[in-house]
């Protein structure tokens, strides 16, 4: 492959990335536009909690089996 | 031109196959499950993740030098991450309420019912046309009855590596799903007042004796079941690192760091052999009913135990703590407590939960030992 | 292998399994309770002490030890 | 006396060559740029004390079973190391700033001309007696002005592993020169005035749209890009487990301890490849004229597109935000945040950086992606 | 039936040999070392426990394709995990006390003499019947004397593999038993007088002193004894990350998550080659002897050393510091402070028996070059 | 080869190994003590200074940074 002809290729491989790269990204604009619309603003965090939703414990429960093993730890020591 | 033809050619759009599709969106439905609902995202989200990494077209991440691909031939293949999540949830493991208690044992045992049962119906799914499991396969399966990830992954690395996907999947699905399969199975059969009966207090426990439970346990193993003492070892290592008090430093990596980058290994690993061939089969369809059969059963026999020890036992037992048997630690101990306290709000049974509950990720490993030297031998 | 021949090795090891692992744990219950038997409640926690016994350091060494090596730091510093 | 003889027929003296002394003072010169100077250090400070000890006479450190061999064999040459740094950087990076105002993507678009163009460059350097760069080798040089270490190394380890040492290096010192290199292009550029702008209030950015914003960049790859799936899902998978916030436990070991790791032994095994034959050639100080040129062909191209975006724009855009288009986080964003404060000190523009500057990141793995797709096919 | 004598032919009971028996009481007693009485812990406990588990029958640990297997021919066999946790202790060494007082870098060298003269030793137990050391094992033997567990693993390692099992306990074993060892050697050679001796007051050290001084280390290496430059080397990059003060999170990753995650290993793989083939021999008890000895040579070249530089010297020199030269980090130097303190209690010589442990460090890694070029070439 | 010879090349390197030993880190003791002549007590610890010196940023700077971030946090959550 002489010079101008490894030059054109070169060429041809900055616009077409080039190209690629705008368009790719491009798409990528619209995407997060679409994804602002309809992703509306989190009135309450519900439904990205990290929490397991099925989790059968409410937190009072948590609290006084947090002090129920407080309590056993201690009896043990 | 012929760069964009390149390009065009090597494009997602252009190479999908259905199967593949199929299987991103169960990814995705992994990714859902984990972050949205909260199912044990530690491991179904690098699953998911994975499961859509290894679906790209061209990208042949599990393709020979593909990045799944050494993950999984290093890390499972060998046998290796199984075995060091073991080590670590032994770091995390404490047998302090076993030991004061150690009729729990049996309850961990006969929990593990579900295995055996589902092997049986694993074979039994062999008249309906379009099954053939081997009694590898079955045994595979069944493992999903113990309700513990690593040690499912272990033995179906070993014995039917095919269904590793699915059979992870589903393991760790049903774990997630233990607050929802469990409840009805445990109030069927048991009686209100049975849920009521309060546990005596449980008694204190020496360092000693948890220095010495994790080599007694290894000990008993190497005389009676050696295949099971990759498994068992590993999680006795880690659990005697984290009595004897002399090497928390390497008890703390074992239980955090360590066991965190191996779990994101294992899952993308995992997730790399959920490929539209091995899934999306009637096979896929079985595991998961059989999976359900199996946890539904270990519940039952761990309740039915509890009851029947409860009758010829001096102090009381109260039946429930038999579900917590099939270990999906601590899931199913906390399971056993809030099903307790609607029978009685003051009987808090988390703590005397837990000791069946260790049972059995131990009565589970003893039978992927048994199942190893049966079928695998 | 015809499908009544499977089923009749997979109850077989249904039975064997089952047994297998109630005979193991069973004996992980005699030897819990061996082991409360004949393991003192620790009325000194001193033998599962995590420090060397040959330690050839008393406490009020180590202070002493301490206090000088933290007067070295600040000499340095 | 034939001891002695051994010995001193082992020593560094007796088989010292001028090129590994050469070498050994660039590695001595990358630990000063990095101790003294603050360079990138931790990339700077492994790959300089690889380089000094890939050059030690008798050593064999590079030779098959030598430590940095290995090293190198197991992380580099599989992509492992690179794509574990590019998960951990994905779980460092907060995409907020980019979401709120998503044309910032097209100035980490037009940054990328600095690698297109420099691809070029290489190629016409080929009529310069002493270079033959072929297309392969262009490619890896050029993505040098994608500003972004992992992405060069992973390019390079597919394209041109010879070049791989030169490259990484031109990468890494370019970064940690843009405070030095973009102000004057951004200046000459620019009017005082055009600095002087202020730009609007960022936006509230919600979880979920942080959640769905990696798996959007994912999908988008999938279609149209399956060459960039390793490294834009690696990046991904890091954020997902980032704003996921279900694996915490996950997030923080990828982004502390495991990226450390990896750090330490990527460095080592990049200068592993820093051996005199292949560094001590023409084609390396081709290599770092091209980079220098690279970043600023990218810094300048940035900076004009957000001229011409801000022509077009209802709210007003600053146009050095331009430059940090180039990537080289977060270093880029904080050289437009100083060269605006000279002209407007109460105008802080390192928030509104931050969307072009990770945007860069995005921008650079896609054109790595390209490339390997056109050239590596 | 069959199964159950299926079960039956694997189970331990059946196929116990009896070295195996006694190999797992040894591991038990390294145990019980580690837990009961402290010795060495992070490492005994490892190796005890992989001692255990590389001799259950049946259970193939340490077999091509078990566990132990690969953890010994990934890290072991290459020499990886030795030198990364080298890596570790260089980035917790302070080298200040050293450099404030570069002549006890003399005492470092000539307890280095424990090591040559147990070459000699370990030779003329040739002549005693059942012996057959060659001077490869002879070299691999007499590291023991160099107090320095990673150095003595790595040299066994490549010398002599099959001895390494028996080389680390003992290794790791006497390293415990400096306190008992060492103080008897120490009072018969010197006189209440001499253990009296007040030491000047150390000088600053700037920090510049510190960054310089691993480089300073590394180059004299690479200069004349090439062969010690993986140890040394990865020593002083360890120590570089440190003082560099530049690199803090990988510094802090390789003395903490890093080296914890490899000493896990390196324990396991060195237990795996506790085999009753090879450690059930006349040769392992010849090994304890000459560790024994070594030490006890080191120990007394190091005070007798002290003693004549303290005659020579300006400067007072407390013979006792003579006993620190055998590394054993920290603990030879706590002994020579405990020796010295019931001599004189108001004379603390902890600072100043740091400067001859550390330059026992790099003594007995500069031994192993040395061995390592003359014998292993 | 016999005892002898075995042990004449034993006691060989014995005395080659504490040569060198001595040697080498005689060496180190001369190249500590240049460093020292060399290597200036530090008035103020600038040159090895952690930071890039080229960093464009005064303490100022970074200060009003902060709180320009931390005002932007806020006004997100
Ligand atoms: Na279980
Ligand atoms: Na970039
Ligand atoms: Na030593």
């Amino acid at each position: 492959m002489d010079i101008s002809q490894a030059l054109a290729t070169a060429a041809n491989i900055m616009l077409l990335g080039m190209v690629c790269v705008f368009v790719f990204l491009g798409l990528l604009v619209v995407a997060i536009n679409l994804l602002a619309k309809f992703c509306p603003e989190e009135v309450v965090p519900a439904p990205a909690k990290p929490t397991n939703t099925n989790d059968p414990l409410n937190p009072d429960v948590v609290a006084a089996i947090t002090a129920a093993v407080h309590k056993y730890r201690q009896s043990r020591e | 031109m012929e760069g964009l033809l390149t390009l065009w050619r090597d494009t997602g759009l252009a190479n999908f196959e259905l199967g593949q599709m199929i299987m991103m969106a169960v990814g995705a439905g992994l990714l859902f499950l984990a972050i949205a609902r909260g199912y044990e995202p530690l491991l179904l989200l690098p699953i998911g993740f994975g499961c859509i990494l290894a679906n790209i077209p061209m990208a042949g991440f599990t393709e020979e030098g593909g990045v799944l691909w050494y993950i999984y031939y290093i890390g499972i293949e060998t046998g290796i991450f199984p075995l060091l999540i073991f080590m670590g949830v032994g770091a995390m493991t404490d047998f302090g309420a076993l030991i004061a208690n150690p009729k729990m044992l049996f309850l961990g045992a006969s929990a593990q019912f579900g295995i055996f049962a589902t092997l049986f119906g694993a074979i039994a799914l062999n008249v309906v046309p379009g099954f053939e499991f081997s009694l590898a396969d079955a045994s595979a399966i069944a493992i999903i009855g113990g309700a513990d990830g690593p040690t499912a992954i272990f033995l179906a690395s070993k014995l039917a590596p095919e269904l590793l996907g699915a059979i992870a999947v589903a393991a760790y699905s049903y774990m997630a799903l233990v607050p929802i399969i469990q409840p009805p199975i445990m109030k069927a059969l048991t009686t209100s007042k049975e849920r009521e009966i309060v546990m005596e207090q449980l008694r204190h426990v020496s360092k000693r004796e948890k220095i010495i439970f994790p080599l007694a346990v290894l000990f008993l193993t190497i005389l009676f079941l050696p295949a099971a003492t990759p498994l068992v070892g590993m999680f006795c290592l880690g659990n005697l690192m984290r009595e004897s008090g002399v090497v928390d430093r390497l008890s703390s990596t074992a239980q955090n760091e360590l066991i965190n980058i191996v779990t994101i290994f294992l899952g993308l690993a995992v997730g790399s052999k959920l490929s539209a061939e091995s899934f999306l089969s009637v096979e896929t369809l079985g595991i998961l009913a059989l999976g359900a059969v199996a946890f539904s059963i270990g519940t039952a026999s761990g309740v039915m135990m509890a009851k029947v020890m409860g009758r010829f036992s001096k102090s009381p037992i109260n039946p429930l703590l038999g579900a917590a048997g099939v270990s999906a630690v601590p899931m199913a101990a906390r399971v056993v407590n809030k099903v307790g306290l609607e029978a009685n709000p003051h009987n808090f049974l988390l703590m005397h939960a837990m000791g069946p509950n260790v049972a059995g990720v131990l009565g589970s490993a003893v039978a992927a030992g048994i199942l190893l030297a049966i079928v695998g031998g």
